[in-house]
């Protein structure tokens, strides 16, 4: 087992949410579910993360951030769209200033749905990363060793 | 005697050959071989006259005292000449002038000045004082050539006078050597008022506004402290009776004192030392290397090296623990007045006189072991200041500016030189290099007394620090690729490289001063363990091999952009702002004008210390 | 239980005098908003005391061009940018002004293009 | 000293779980001058009245903030309510100001976790979030959602709620009362969380009118002004008084909400105590034709909703006015002359939420 | 000498075992406070070893070769102190790796970065004169600045030195980088300025700076035990007891202002550590 599924940092980017799952991400590091159980820890930064979170869909304005900050991130890495709008663009989908849901600008690994997405879910979505990371991480290395 | 005699009036003989010289070709020429032997005159008199004793030389008194005092008057002359049209009526000065010499002189004529037959000698001190100067002093000289050609390609407007000014120089070394080697105060008080005259030559030399205003501030300030060294003499010669150096230095304390403050008083002023510090600031808008030479590594070490004589008469007084007192004021002030500067002279010249301050620190306290780090100090400042000096000029020539904040990236611009300048940088502050080695024994002896002092140098000693480290970060500073430049350095690197070198030799090499010249002189153990010594060596070694690391080549390094909070745009180093451009994403240092402003601390530090000044002269008798 | 709603039509000319007249008697600007009809319909909405009042003002769509009350109320500018955004309307005189950059959208002036309202049922 | 460093302060900042940009000129550490920007955010959900019938824009106008979503769909409902002339049922209107008290609770303490973590202080934050996950339950149990609870509609509310279930929740709210009062007294006094808000932000009182600040912001300044005070809901039968503190600084808008909170625990007994029985619902018939301005108090201040009906399903104009969008004036002032360090504080003290302002 | 090979092989070896337990240890307890549970004793080493396994993350050239420089000049000050070296030495040496840290900071000319430099100096300028006065103080009761003459020296220094030892508690706050003073960079990112001077660094460089952490907390650990040398079962639990003080005060302040931070330490510095220093210089004079 790598080590790699013991500690995945996330952060976390708000797209154009509504602050339902926002704050529902940010719950999910409280006493009542205590996400760094599993060794998680919210970075904020995305050079630290493993994990990146986002919430809501992807509009105009932030493509490029969100673009930014993915590229930012240390391989293996992980893309997990939270809630309806950020699989879809959701309620949100018909919106002149709406280009749809994350993956119409950056690789999505995992879905969590809900709107808004309940913490318990987010949890669940993260802990399913873990075996999609480490997968990532031996492909990684199996690619290290053939090149 | 051969190399004294040598070096004090070899220098003369280039002073007048580049004046006699137009040809910038054979004053090239000139400078060149003429500071050759003077670096070789002052290695030979290290290498033949390092003995524990002083070696006292008699010199035939008549011609030579009829000669100083003829000195005396010419320079009188010289003096009032140049005062012929004062800017802003400061009728003080000729008033400075006269006064003071017509003292002297009369005392001199009328025969009240006592014989002294010995009038030259040398010692370990006046070695050290040699090296520091025929080093140095030679590789600025070097580096001189090169910046005023092109300083006079740059500004038109200021008349070519490169002939004075290199003949300023030499001047300025046979007066040094003069002062180093006399015995006699009536031959100091000469050569001193030599070195003053160089000052205000140089420091007026752009000829501007400022600049005049400024010489002639420095002229005045310094004049002040040629007043208390003539009232010295004037003391000596009526009330102790002699005016010979070593004696003066061995009778009582109760008689001698008050001579020894005034010569003290004249050496913090000649050392910028606060209530005069204002002097040394004005001097920076001279060209650099005047700088360098003058301004930090040399002339105002004159004023320490005088005071350091004085030190076993100031050990154990209230007045000597008065002048210490000056000293650390002046080392937190001039540290904590550094932070608010982005000038790169300026924060030097700050830190310049923060420094001299913890010599004179140590100076003042006066016991053997304190003496030996104030010693320590001279050695290591001197190289790593002259260079710092040498490489802000040159940036200066080069990009136009000396503000700190334009030398941002500077490696990426002018790598060689970013190097050598941080070489400078941390032979000022950081472990192992000199002055923090030197800061190490200062602690390591200021433990035992009184806490006031420790505390004094930590916090100077981490002000420093402050300023130092984020001129440091502007350096290092990795802004992407932009043009090289830096061509047309030419004869100046071997002045920087040749400080460069120096500066991190003298680390390698102070236990061997220690034992060998320090040692014999102050008799006491240097207090360094063997332990202490090889951490040095490793924590040295280690700073000269990491660099190598550098060149180990790296693969799978993945290049990112700057976190800019998610804003950025193609250009690494820009982002996207509020408006919708991209701008630029340079980061200002920190000045903190709010505590260390000049508006705030420059009237507190005059006062304080001008009222340790007075305490000093009225705790004459305790 | 509803509040009263006061709304008064006036012309350009009158706005910016009668903007500053109100902001003189402490009237606090709660609002502009733009709606578009057959011509623009800006809202300038203020509050005093819980009292609610609306000064109207009608602008051509061709030729949309409004003068700037920012300097009147230090909120407004937030507003008059929006405006300019989403409609396409004119403001001179912004005290901040982002020059068209407040919302970069992926369509200029969305509000002002016409979309036939879609029947989903 | 005309050289200033200028940096990006976010989109993506961990400070703010939201994304606003702000252009941070500063010298030292003192910010000179702050530029805002905005629109990460901006989905255009105000053309959505031209797509979707007034009826289903409900879920549309709750889904402008997730946090005050619930008053969101009340200012709507009343809006269009009024609009068409339907007159709600008791209950609902005394149901509606349960909902709102308790998303004003669990939104202020929200803000009061949040504020804690921008100061450093994550135990403070744990804590707060620890309560405010005990409202959350009972928000749950109420209405089936956490924090979108989709239970207002035009014409009144989709839920009742039983007797013996409000027992309950008094008795709940008794003790995380008194567990709440012990959190925030850290906030009342601690040394540094005084440091770090008293003195920073300060708007002073003259400053609210021109600046157009609302809520808790003009309360803290001293300016009483609580939309509430208008009556709308079943808020005119209910005792109270606008919280309202002097100084004006972040000290005085942490102090405000969380004497808020207080009230907002005695505005839900009373509520409960008086609240009438009956349904909780009425059809709507027909189809909008008028104008309107709706305000509702919201935790962070007043927001405005202009509805303009035409006869048709498909509303004119569904434009929202947030509190948030109103305080950006109000921030750009506020932020000139702080610390770097104070930057956080200050746009979190004006509990910005992004999502609404930029809709 | 062969005490001194096994020592500083000893500090190089086991420091960061120690280390990295204090700090998961730290971040149950923190955890507990906060009424959570917490992530497993063993995650600091989880953490840094999954670090050295991601992409190697920089800006540019020079950037982790500085943060190179960094780590072995903490080893050499680390191992000379527990080789019994030079008290001051040690410390010089300490400041001389902070140095090149914020050295690593300012190359990356990323305004983050930067002001986490110029606060991390701001921290230095706040708790060194303080490290240093406790250097003095300590050679003012035993007479030498050698780590093993103040270890073997039989006095009870803290009966002597209360209040430098208050103000080294004080100032080991901000060496510790734990809350009220971690302003150039924190634990939880979530402040003004990111991760401050960490920002940066991203993969194996991130792990080298946590590892570097933990030494730096035996060294610090160390400094504060040489006050109870004299009973070393006393100082080992004194020493445990301040870590547990520091993470308590981690979690019940919010982060203070740089200004604070300046005079409050300078404050201490000068009043507790300078007036013990001066009680005890006329007590010892007497």
């Amino acid at each position: 087992m790598s080590f790699i599924k013991k500690s995945p940092w996330m952060f976390h980017y708000d797209g154009s949410s509504c602050n339902g799952c926002d704050i529902e991400v940010l719950a999910c590091l409280m006493p009542m579910y205590d996400i760094e159980r599993f060794g998680v820890i919210n970075t904020g930064n995305p050079k630290h993360s493993d994990i990146l979170l986002i919430t809501g869909s992807i509009n105009r304005q932030n493509e490029d951030v969100v673009k930014t900050l993915y590229g930012q991130m240390g391989n293996p890495k992980v893309v997990i769209a939270i809630g309806t709008c950020a699989a879809s663009g959701g309620i949100f989908a018909e919106c002149y200033n709406i280009l749809g849901g994350v993956n119409t600008t950056i690789p999505v690994d995992l879905y969590v749905p809900g709107c808004a997405a309940r913490p318990e879910a987010i949890i669940d979505g993260v802990i399913q990363a873990l075996d999609i990371l480490e997968e990532k991480q031996k492909q990684r290395k199996k690619g290290k060793v053939t090149k | 005697m051969t190399w004294i005699t040598f070096l004090i009036i070899f220098p003369l003989l280039p002073a007048c050959l580049v004046l006699l010289f137009k040809s910038v070709s054979i004053q090239k020429w000139v400078v060149i071989i003429a500071s050759a032997l003077i670096c070789i005159g002052s290695v030979c008199l290290a290498l033949t006259c390092t003995q524990a004793e002083a070696q006292y030389f008699r010199v035939t008194p008549d011609i030579v005292n009829k000669l100083v005092a003829t000195g005396d008057i010419t320079l009188a002359l010289v003096f009032l000449y140049v005062c012929r049209h004062l800017p802003l009526k400061r009728y003080w000065i000729p008033l400075l002038v006269v006064v003071q010499y017509g003292a002297v002189v009369w005392y001199d004529l009328s025969g009240r000045v006592p014989e002294t037959t010995h009038c030259l000698f040398v010692d370990n001190l006046s070695v050290i004082m040699a090296l520091v100067i025929g080093i140095v002093g030679p590789l600025i000289t070097v580096y001189t050539i090169g910046y005023m050609e092109k300083y006079h390609e740059e500004h038109p407007e200021v008349p070519d006078r490169r002939d004075q000014f290199l003949s300023a120089i030499f001047l300025f070394f046979s007066a040094m050597y003069g002062i180093i080697f006399s015995n006699n105060i009536t031959w100091i008080y000469f050569f001193w008022e030599i070195t003053t005259f160089c000052s205000f030559i140089m420091i007026g030399y752009p000829q501007t506004e400022e600049a005049v205003h400024n010489s002639f501030l420095a002229l005045w300030m310094l004049l002040l402290g040629g007043l208390g060294f003539a009232a010295a003499i004037l003391y000596a010669s009526s009330v102790c009776g002699t005016v010979d150096l070593r004696q003066l230095l061995t009778m009582k304390k109760s008689v001698v004192l008050l001579p020894v403050l005034l010569i003290c008083f004249a050496g913090l002023n000649k050392a910028a030392q606060f209530p005069f510090a204002k002097w040394l600031l004005g001097a920076m808008v001279a060209p650099t290397p005047s700088s360098a030479l003058l301004h930090s590594s040399t002339m105002v070490k004159a004023g320490v090296y005088i005071v350091l004589r004085c030190a076993p008469v100031l050990h154990g007084t209230a007045a000597g623990a008065m002048v210490a007192l000056i000293g650390g004021l002046s080392f937190l002030a001039g540290s904590a007045l550094a932070i608010s500067q982005r000038d790169g002279k300026r924060v030097l010249a700050y830190s310049t006189i923060g420094n001299l301050g913890l010599i004179i620190l140590c100076a003042g306290i006066g016991s053997h072991l304190t003496l030996w780090a104030a010693v320590l100090l001279i050695i290591f400042h001197a190289p790593a200041k002259a260079l710092m000096f040498l490489c802000v000029g040159t940036v200066e020539q080069q990009t136009g500016s000396r503000d700190i904040e334009d030398m941002n990236g500077l490696i990426s611009r002018m790598p060689l030189l970013t190097i050598v300048m941080l070489i400078g940088l941390a032979g000022m502050f950081l472990a192992p290099f000199g002055m923090l080695i030197s800061k190490w024994v200062v602690l390591e002896v200021l433990a035992r007394k009184n806490p006031v002092l420790p505390m004094i140098v930590i916090f100077g000693g981490e002000l420093m620090l402050f300023f130092y480290v984020k001129w440091m970060g502007k350096l290092v500073a990795v802004t992407g690729p932009q043009p090289q430049q830096g061509e047309g350095i030419g004869i100046e690197w071997s002045a920087l490289g040749g400080l460069a070198v120096l500066t991190v030799l003298v680390c390698g090499l102070f236990p061997f001063v220690g034992i060998y010249l320090i040692e014999p002189m102050y008799g006491c153990d240097p207090m360094l363990s063997r332990q202490a010594i090889r951490a040095v060596a490793i924590m040295l070694g280690l700073m000269l091999l990491l660099p190598l690391g550098f060149f180990i080549p790296r693969k799978d390094l993945v290049h990112v952009d700057l976190y800019l909070s998610g804003a950025n745009v193609t250009d690494p180093h820009k982002f996207m702002d509020s408006m919708g451009t991209a701008r630029d994403c340079s980061f200002k240092n920190y000045y903190i004008n709010k505590y260390f402003s000049e508006e705030k601390l420059f009237p507190g530090a005059l006062v304080g210390s001008i009222v340790l000044l007075i305490l000093m002269f009225s705790m004459e008798k305790l | 239980m509803f509040e009263e709603q006061e709304i008064i039509s006036i012309g350009k000319r009158e706005l910016v005098d009668r903007i500053r007249g109100l902001s003189s008697q402490d009237y606090r600007l709660v609002q502009i908003g733009c709606t578009k009809l057959e011509t623009f319909q800006i809202d300038y909405s203020f509050d005093k005391d819980y009292k609610f009042l609306n000064i109207r003002v009608n602008v051509p769509i061709e030729d949309a061009q409004l003068p700037s009350i920012s300097g009147i109320c230090g909120s407004a500018f937030v507003y008059e940018n929006e405006i300019h955004d989403f409609f396409g309307i004119k403001v001179d005189g912004i005290s901040i002004d982002y020059g068209g950059n407040f919302y970069r959208t992926a369509v200029q002036a969305p509000f002002n293009i016409e979309e036939p309202s879609t029947d989903e049922e | 000293m005309a050289k200033r460093t200028i940096i990006p302060f976010g989109p993506q900042h961990p400070v703010l779980p939201e994304p606003i940009h702000l252009d941070l000129v500063l010298e030292d550490e003192m910010v000179v001058e702050a530029i805002p920007s905005i629109g990460f955010v901006h989905r255009g959900l105000e053309l959505l009245c031209k797509k979707k019938s007034f009826k289903d824009l409900i879920y549309v106008a709750e889904r402008v903030c997730g946090i005050c979503s619930f008053m969101h769909g009340m200012a709507f409902s009343q809006g269009i309510e009024k609009i068409m002339d339907v007159s709600v049922p008791d209950r609902a209107l005394y149901l509606r100001v349960f909902w709102s008290e308790m998303s004003r609770i669990h939104s202020h303490i929200l803000w009061l976790g949040l504020t804690a973590d921008a100061i450093g202080f994550e135990s403070l934050f744990c804590h707060c979030w620890r309560i405010r996950e005990k409202i959350l339950n009972i928000i749950e149990d109420t209405t089936g959602g956490r924090v979108i609870f989709g239970v207002c509609k035009v014409g009144g509310v989709r839920r009742d709620v039983d007797d013996d279930t409000f027992k309950r929740i008094l008795g709940q709210l008794k003790e995380i009362e008194s567990d709440y009062n012990n959190i925030v007294d850290v906030f009342r006094r601690d040394y540094t969380v005084k440091h770090r808000f008293s003195g920073v932000g300060v708007l002073p009182r003259e400053d609210v009118c021109p600046l157009g600040a609302v809520g808790p912001v003009g309360r803290a300044s001293g300016v009483s002004q609580d939309m509430r005070k208008l009556g709308y809901a079943a808020y005119n039968n209910l005792d109270f008084e606008p919280v309202t503190e002097s100084a004006g600084d972040c000290y005085a808008r942490c102090m405000v909400r969380i004497r808020e909170v207080n009230l907002s625990f005695d505005l839900i007994r009373q509520a409960v105590e008086k609240i009438p029985d009956g349904p909780v619902d009425v059809k709507v018939k027909g189809l909008p034709e008028g104008e309107v301005f709706s305000r509702v108090e919201q935790p962070r201040g007043e927001v405005v909703y202009y509805l303009k009906g035409n006869g048709t399903k498909f509303l004119d104009r569904f434009r929202i006015r947030t509190p948030t969008f109103t305080h950006i004036a109000a921030l750009v002032q506020m932020l000139a002359g702080c610390d770097l360090a104070d930057v956080p504080v200050i746009v979190l003290s004006i509990d910005p939420c992004i999502s609404c302002a930029e809709r | 000498m062969n005490t001194v090979f096994y020592t500083t092989i000893g500090y190089i070896l086991l420091a960061p075992f120690v280390g990295g337990l204090l700090m998961g240890l730290d971040r149950i307890v923190t955890a507990r406070m906060q009424s959570r549970v917490g992530p497993p004793v063993l995650q600091p080493f989880y953490d840094v070893f999954k670090l050295f396994g991601k992409d190697k993350l920089t800006v540019n050239q020079f950037h982790n070769y500085y943060l190179v420089c960094f780590f072995i000049f903490i080893l050499v000050s680390g191992s000379m102190f527990f080789a019994g070296n030079d008290l001051l030495m040690v410390i010089f040496a300490f400041i001389v790796a902070d140095v090149l840290l914020i050295l690593a900071a300012y190359s990356t000319n990323s305004p983050y970065s930067s002001i986490g430099a110029e606060r991390e100096l701001l921290q230095m300028l706040s708790a060194e004169p303080m490290i240093l006065l406790s250097a003095v103080g300590l050679y003012m009761v035993t007479g030498s600045f050698k780590v093993s003459a103040i270890v073997s020296c039989e006095k009870p220094l803290i009966v002597y030195l209360p209040g430098v030892f208050l103000g080294l508690t004080y100032v080991l706050t901000i060496k510790l980088r734990k809350s009220p003073f971690d302003l150039s960079t924190s634990h939880h990112a979530h402040q003004e300025l990111v991760k401050g001077i960490t920002t940066e660094f991203a993969g194996p460089a991130l792990a080298v700076i946590e590892i570097v952490h933990w030494y730096e907390t035996i060294l610090l650990l160390g400094m504060i035990y040489l006050f109870f040398a004299f009973n070393p079962v006393l100082g080992v639990v004194v020493v445990v007891f301040v870590y547990f003080l520091e993470v308590l005060v981690d979690n019940t302040n919010a982060r203070i202002k740089w200004e604070l931070m300046l005079k409050s330490a300078w404050m201490v510095t000068i009043i507790v550590g300078g007036g013990n220093l001066f009680v005890l210089y006329y007590v010892l004079r007497l």
